[in-house]
């Protein structure tokens, strides 16, 4: 398998070599071989000694070729190949048009204030709605100049993270 | 005599005011909301009691409610912590009404300090100097915007019914004063009911210094030395500290004697904070008295010895301060870092629900005062502040050295915090020589750094990153072929074995 | 220069020392046992290997399997901790034989205060004051017989080779002596190989009282005052406090010097413990030097402010102490309770297994050091000490009080530990005017208190009692009713709801 | 029901008088009343609101009559009957002759030396083996006078808590 850390951008291979016990085995990254103990698994979550160093982690999210882990509290994604796969045929999809142009909320809440209307001229960093959070009042601003096609928020109602607030075009 | 005190607050304040109470064999007396049912506080205290809703306005807002409980169980006292109704005058009355006794200055001089405009005044009059700006509340934009010409840009838009940096917004010319002026109007009348907002001179690289005071029914007032809460975000503090790397300890004698006059001046009664401005000049201002006990008080009571919430119970008793200002020493260094439940590499998107499991640090010199505990929940209706870690040591060095050891054994499952900042902080130069600023984020540009060191973390983490994508792998594969054996043999367990998603194959 | 330190202990030991290097700096290598694989200073350390089997003696004692593994990982220094071969000197030799940096003295000092006869004979000469007694060990028993003969009862019978109390008996008569004099005979070749037991004159109300030592290749040599370590039971420690309720300034200071002056006799290097026996006529008696690392060493952190393990650290690095002994002040006061895995109410039978969860106490002044989390397993192949819980208060009251609310918030799930005898002791009025001596838990009945202490607690809590017992049966009802209907529903799992036993029927 | 607690050698009547929601109640313990509310309930434990109190308990041990209970960390053990059913009909069980004999170990351990031997006499408090748990030696004393029967430790072994070290007569 190749195995993609995204923030890095950087593939490297890995594969398990040989077991060597019922929990510890030889596993290969790139050029070197590392000896990996499990010390314990549980559902979504491992410990393990690689080499000589103990190290937890957790499976926040799977999908088929993005892994979300927390690798020693610290959250990474890794996304993985069969080797033939082409690692292009997915890049494609993130620079879709419909995304950047689709204004999300970045956060939950309530919706205090609905401050732009549908097809009002807006310029990034102008205010839309206006959402209170954990006691605070926090604006959602255009993230681009254009006009503001489709407005789905509602004074009063709650919102979920990444709720699609407004089409701007 | 108290026997018995409510404390109206939740958090984990509450649970400090609850050991507060044991260790002076008082009762104590938790209020709870729907959302806190299962809080560490309630399984603390000796009684708890429903308040309401979770929904602040409908239970730890209600006076009312409050009231009744604290006559019901026969509270003599109440501690209002902070935040919530702690400064509200309304409610000291109300709890006076009642013949309980508000542990905290008297309804008013909390009507004094929480008018901030008429506070200032009277400091200013006194001789106490203050900010340049408005001196009083300005109803229409226009005016402010007139004296903003007046006493020059940039300028700050604050609510004389905020508090704790809520509601002060930064305007750098005229159509953003309007803006922000406006949005502020609004975001009071939403929280308050009224819009009475003030205009001040906004200062450059200024550090926030704070005085801990304490002042008793007889008169008696002392300050407990200064607090260093330059590091924020947004106005809120993200890290506190004392000594200030910035007050030697001429200035300390100094300012501290203002402070206790100010307590004089407001007849302030129990534990309170004056927080200055000091800019670039050393020149420092007067900005506003902070009438209950602060999020940061165990930084003080690191460094002094002095226990704050046994001490303001004890004033509120009637007793006076045991101690003299010429007894107080100023020993060591405390660190304080406030662990939010908020995503600092999201812009501090507030982020709550269930934590699984956590790691809360212990070791020489540590102390962090928090709710949590495995399974507990972080409720999105209430401040985000989840957990203060504090650390003391002989030096600042000792300080800082510790405060990042305990950093990093520090782990909270399934919430993103203000940790990873901090980690950052922590290691940065600027904060290590003292260069300290309220816009200290910006102007060291922070944020990057925790990209980066997130980065840095990565690189140096390649293999056991690498391991643990492969090892999800082996694990599906191997809850597999356990599934269909077990599958063979008829029955299946999910419990503790890993059987998720698909064989990618290894 | 010391850039990497293997850690040769388990345990909260092992852990303290990780902190200690994170904070300098230095990394941190941990062994451990079959047994330890999960052990909380394997997580923490930055690289960490197996060592042996479960048993000591194929792994922590393990002299050759330490140094290959010191060797291999390329450590510079080896911190014993205490217990194991933390005052064995021949592990001192085979580091310094290896070019490792033994974190303690020298193998020949360990040699030296390790022959407890010898030690004590050249303290002697030098006009330290010491207990009456053989002066050398005996190998018969008719010898010793003769002694006691000589000195009068009571006589205790000591290990040459033992430690920390361990192999101490007491002997009032003739035949008892004969009886343990052979039972410490068998225990000592059991543990050690050898057997060569000394009597000593056992003194009545005593006080068990040491003296925290600390002196630099340069020859200089400091105390870090007292801590009182009478509470305890069959010579093992239970509470320590420093200061003691029994010293004074002046004997502070006179008693002090003492202590430097035998660790300039003995040539000592780095942290050690001078302990006296104090009898009921104020007189001091030298009896032995520990040569290690206390169990109670925060104790003494707490009230001075001295990181001990760093400061061996430095020491062992060849650096000079950083303070005078005139810049030493001892600051408030500190309690430190040992809780171990053991049942205090059925003569202390050790208790060990899987501990599901645990709740470590919090708060103003409180310090817990400890292996414990949620999960962790307790062993039954090593000591028993799961937990050291630490107030500091400005006052001994101010600690009391602090601890006795860390005791109530302590909850450590599955096994039995010595908390409820803590709760008792500190409550007693005894303790509380510091009357205290070796003998303390007999002389003033604590057992019996514990006891009466569980009843008051029943009595208190009726309610809540039957309460619970009758939930039980609410409960089991309601699981039964709950699996009659998910069965028909066709799938039942059990996971979260209680469906134990039988109907009782409410 | 009737709840004797045995330490305090105090039975009580109780029963649930209502409830008056899905997780809360009236019960009646003696003559009073209380309001029962049920936090959380989990596999042996349970978490509860008393009138206005918290109370954790544990239920370790529970049998058709004795329940082994762990009420906020403390161990204490209640016994429970149907009103009409006779409390002396257990009573007889424990002084039985037979536990009276047995000298029962009160730890668990390695057994490093048997020191009495079969059809010797003793006198209570005679050292009859010595075992080593955590570290240190503990004797096993006689409980009573009287003459070694059997003797059921062996030196090496291991042995649990509560095993039957010897029978004396």
């Amino acid at each position: 398998m190749e195995f993609k850390i995204e923030d890095l951008a950087l593939t490297l291979k890995a594969n398990v070599v040989r077991k060597v016990g019922p929990e510890e085995m030889i596993i290969k990254i790139g050029d070197k071989e590392h000896v990996l103990q499990i010390l314990y698994s549980g559902t979504n979550q491992i410990e393990f000694m690689l080499d000589n160093s103990y190290h937890h982690a957790k499976y926040i999210d799977i999908n088929s070729t993005d892994m979300q882990l927390e690798v020693d509290g610290n959250p990474v994604t890794v996304s993985q190949f069969a080797e033939l796969r082409a690692i292009t045929s997915k890049s494609s999809k993130h620079s879709s048009n419909v995304i950047q142009k689709a204004l999300m909320s970045f956060i939950p809440g309530r919706v205090v204030s609905v401050v732009a209307k549908p097809g009002m001229e807006v310029k990034k960093g102008d205010v839309i709605a206006i959402l209170e959070s954990m006691k605070m009042q926090v604006a959602i601003k255009a993230h681009k100049d254009g006009k503001v096609k489709e407005l789905n928020v509602k004074e009063g109602s709650s919102i979920s993270r990444n709720h699609k607030v407004a089409l701007i075009e | 005599m108290i026997n018995k005190i409510l404390i109206a607050n939740r958090g984990e304040i509450a649970i400090r005011v609850v050991r507060a109470c044991r260790e002076l064999g008082i009762k104590s007396v938790a209020i709870y909301s729907d959302e806190d049912t299962q809080a560490m506080n309630v399984r603390l205290a000796d009684e708890a009691y429903h308040i309401g809703p979770s929904n602040p306005s409908e239970s730890y807002l209600r006076i009312d409610k409050i009231i009744d409980i604290g006559e019901k169980c026969g509270a003599d006292a109440i501690h209002p912590g902070y935040g919530f109704l702690s400064e509200n005058s309304d409610f000291a009355l109300a709890c006076k009404k009642s013949g309980i006794i508000f542990i905290g200055p008297s309804s008013e001089t909390l009507e004094l300090v929480g008018d901030k405009m008429r506070c200032k005044a009277m400091m200013k009059k006194a001789g106490v100097p203050v900010v340049p700006g408005s001196d009083g509340t300005l109803e229409e934009v226009e005016k402010a915007l007139d004296l903003a010409n007046e006493i020059g840009y940039p300028v700050l838009v604050k609510s004389a019914y905020g508090g704790g940096g809520r509601g002060i917004r930064l305007a750098n010319e005229e159509k953003q004063l309007r803006q922000e002026f406006e949005m502020a109007a609004m975001e009071s009348k939403s929280a308050f009911g009224r819009s009475a907002l003030y205009i001040e001179k906004s200062l450059s690289k200024i550090r926030h210094i704070e005085f801990q005071l304490i002042r008793d029914a007889e008169g008696n007032s002392l300050h407990l030395f200064e607090r260093e809460c330059s590091i924020q975000r947004r106005h809120q503090k993200l890290i506190e500290m004392s000594p200030s790397p910035a007050v030697d300890p001429e200035t300390r004698d100094r300012i501290g004697m203002i402070a206790t006059k100010i307590a004089d001046i407001s007849d302030y009664l129990n534990a309170g904070t004056a927080e200055f401005l000091r800019d670039d000049d050393r020149n420092f201002y007067f900005i506003e008295i902070n009438s209950r006990l602060q999020v940061e008080h165990p930084v003080t009571e690191l460094v002094t010895g002095v226990d704050l919430v046994k001490l303001q119970i004890q004033i509120a008793s009637g007793k006076t301060i045991p101690f003299k200002q010429s007894d107080l020493k100023l020993n060591g260094c405390a660190i304080e870092c406030r662990i939010n439940a908020e995503d600092p590499l999201s812009d501090f998107v507030p982020s709550f629900g269930t934590v699984p499991s956590c790691v809360i640090p212990y070791g020489p010199g540590i102390r962090v005062d928090t709710y949590l505990f495995p399974g507990c929940r972080v409720s999105g209706y209430y401040d985000s502040l989840i957990a203060k870690l504090l650390a003391w040591g002989r030096d600042f060095d000792e300080a800082k050295g510790r405060v990042k050891n305990a950093l990093n054994e520090f782990y909270v499952e399934g919430i993103q915090t203000t940790i990873p900042l901090y980690k950052t902080i922590i290691d940065d130069p600027a904060f290590i020589i003292g260069d300290l600023s309220t816009d200290y984020l910006d102007r060291f540009k922070i944020f990057d750094k925790v990209h980066i060191m997130a980065k840095e973390y990565m690189k140096k983490n390649v293999d056991a990153i690498v391991a643990t994508a492969l090892l999800h792998n082996v694990l599906v594969k191997r809850g597999i072929d356990m599934q269909q054996k077990t599958n063979k043999r008829s029955r299946w367990k999910e419990k503790g074995t890993f059987a998720q998603g698909l064989n990618y194959g290894i």
